[in-house]
């Protein structure tokens, strides 16, 4: 959510803050919550009466709070605001994380031919080929190289084209039992042809 | 809602009625929230009572013009038969085998109410959970730009791509038949597509099949963005599921 | 964060791990780094020789430190796995602060069939029909297309009617750690005479 906005509402009601304490605790939600720096003055907006020498000053013992207790993130000041950030030390780690997040990325056209050998199978390249109107190879080249789809064998007959077929990671992929799970075209239509109930 | 314009409303329908009549999810609903009002038990309920006011009920929704689904017919059925039943006691058995008997609808509103109540509950708990705020990070930022189409694909998924493959190949069935179009190339498209591109601008999908141009253009300028797509000189871009797709220049 | 996400296996170098605290301190810098939740096989994917077991210790151990020191957030178990999110008191302020993450907007006959699937599945349409006394299938594909519920599969026996079932974005939606965390109908019942007393 890179598109967080920054809202002040300031008819909604919020229960007042009587004491430092309190406030700090508020000034770390929000902080937490938002994908952006906060400066002073926003946060000012958040009391009824306090002082941004008020407000920085429990910014601060928030921020050696992180550092007595060995957080891996930290407050720090950027931007003409405030902002909660993971330290460096730990950005191979995010990275790897993140890196081994990417899912299987089937792209539409990807997509399209999967379905295709999924509900013709065993099918040959050029029959995908036929039916997407375009050349077909190094997308289906992809979903091999992505375990979707396998080579099944050779259609007999002259030219002893390749046979495409879909694969268990398939299934799992798709949440389907076996081959047989996947929908029929008229229960196609049913799940797709919705008439808005809203 | 419309509000009633008719002058022939029964004396008998509350206003209340109004107000309430398009909240009702099916028949069961209705009955259950007549039920209700009339502070009767669900295993203790008067026929004859409630099935007058759900009969005022559906007279109500005819006179407002209201789409009165086919279920709640049925149900003013069964509820017309139960109450005949009690009138007149049953001489003939086997009339009675479409219907369903008193103890059966009891089980099935009492079954219905549970699940309802449930859905009550699940709200509640959804209120509660909006009130806590994870993170609100760009789970893209920081972490190497693939700029690929990173759709996470779904059952569903694969049913859209197929349903649309099939509306395609009916697509240029049709083509076939009228032919005498200018005849546009793939080619010239696809060079057409790049230079709009050029400019680093970046073009909506569906913007590309304006309702103006020929069938012979669309199909033409939908493979021409696949070709471009497949020689990697564009790329599709979509940030989540269901939202528009993008056409980007890819970079040399 | 599905389990059925296919994913691929990435060479990205990350530091060894030595002890416990090494550990913990990790699996907090990618909790804060990460907008859902995240299940312990996947944290498991960052270790090269850590059980699962070890990794539950560790977290359970943030989320001691978190309640410890007082934070205004706190390590919650959803949707089969673990997020970091503000306490609830704070929301009045960070309302102020930001327009929040669109959830998904369910209307009452979606709640319902949603109750009938949540409750019921595997399940099938005519099931949720028959519960809810009408015509229920326009409501069901918006579920699906919401990615509430998906399709688990077909049921076996004449017919092969679709089975249906919630997804793990049903459970982050309402703020359930995994399916058993569903209340049972006495506990509905204790809920609704609590909020709506009479």
């Amino acid at each position: 959510m890179s598109d967080t906005q920054f809202q002040l509402v300031m008819d909604v009601a919020s229960p007042p803050v009587h004491n430092p304490d309190e406030m700090r605790s508020v000034l770390e939600a929000v902080l937490f919550a938002a994908s952006e720096p906060i400066s002073l003055e926003q946060f000012q907006q958040l009391f009824d009466d306090a002082s941004t020498w008020q407000i920085r000053q429990q910014l601060m013992q928030l921020r050696d709070e992180y550092h007595e207790t060995n957080r891996s993130f930290q407050l720090i000041e950027i931007a003409n605001g405030f902002q909660i950030c993971t330290h460096a030390e730990y950005h191979p780690w995010i990275q790897k994380f993140h890196t081994r997040q990417i899912r299987v990325k089937l792209s539409a056209s990807a997509l399209e031919a999967l379905a295709i050998v999924a509900y013709k199978q065993p099918v040959t390249r050029s029959e995908v080929e036929e039916i997407r109107g375009v050349n077909s190879d190094s997308v289906l080249n992809s979903l091999i190289e992505k375990r979707m789809v396998r080579i099944a064998g050779r259609k007999p007959g002259p030219g002893r084209s390749l046979l495409l077929a879909t694969t268990d990671e398939f299934l799992e992929q798709f949440g389907l039992k076996d081959l047989s799970a996947l929908p029929s075209l008229e229960e196609i239509e049913e799940i797709l042809n919705r008439e808005d109930p809203e | 809602m419309r509000p009633a314009t008719s002058t022939t409303t029964p004396q008998s329908v509350k206003p209340i009625y109004a107000i309430k009549l398009d909240v009702f999810e099916g028949p069961l609903d209705l009955l259950l929230h007549l039920i209700q009002q009339n502070e009767m038990a669900i295993t203790d309920i008067s026929i004859a009572e409630v099935t007058e006011q759900y009969l005022e009920y559906l007279n109500l929704m005819e006179l407002l013009d209201l789409d009165v689904a086919s279920e709640f017919l049925v149900m003013a059925a069964t509820l017309l038969h139960l109450k005949s039943q009690i009138i007149l006691p049953t001489k003939d058995a086997d009339d009675s085998y479409t219907f369903r008997d008193r103890e059966e609808l009891v089980q099935q509103l009492l079954e219905y109410k549970q699940f309802k109540d449930a859905a009550t509950t699940l709200e509640y708990y959804a209120t509660d959970h909006e009130k806590v705020y994870g993170r609100s990070i760009d789970p893209t930022a920081d972490v190497e730009d693939t700029r690929e189409v990173q759709i996470k694909a779904t059952l569903f998924d694969l049913l859209s791509a197929f349903k649309y493959i099939t509306e395609q190949e009916f697509l240029a069935d049709d083509y076939y038949e009228e032919i005498q179009e200018e005849p546009v190339t793939v080619e010239e498209k696809m060079e057409f597509l790049e230079q709009r591109l050029e400019s680093g601008e970046q073009i909506r999908f569906d913007e590309l099949f304006s309702e103006f141009a020929s069938k012979l253009d669309r199909i033409v300028t939908f493979l021409a963005t696949l070709e471009l797509i497949r020689l990697e000189r564009v790329v599709a871009v979509q940030s989540g599921h269901f939202d528009s797709i993008y056409l980007i220049k890819r970079d040399p």
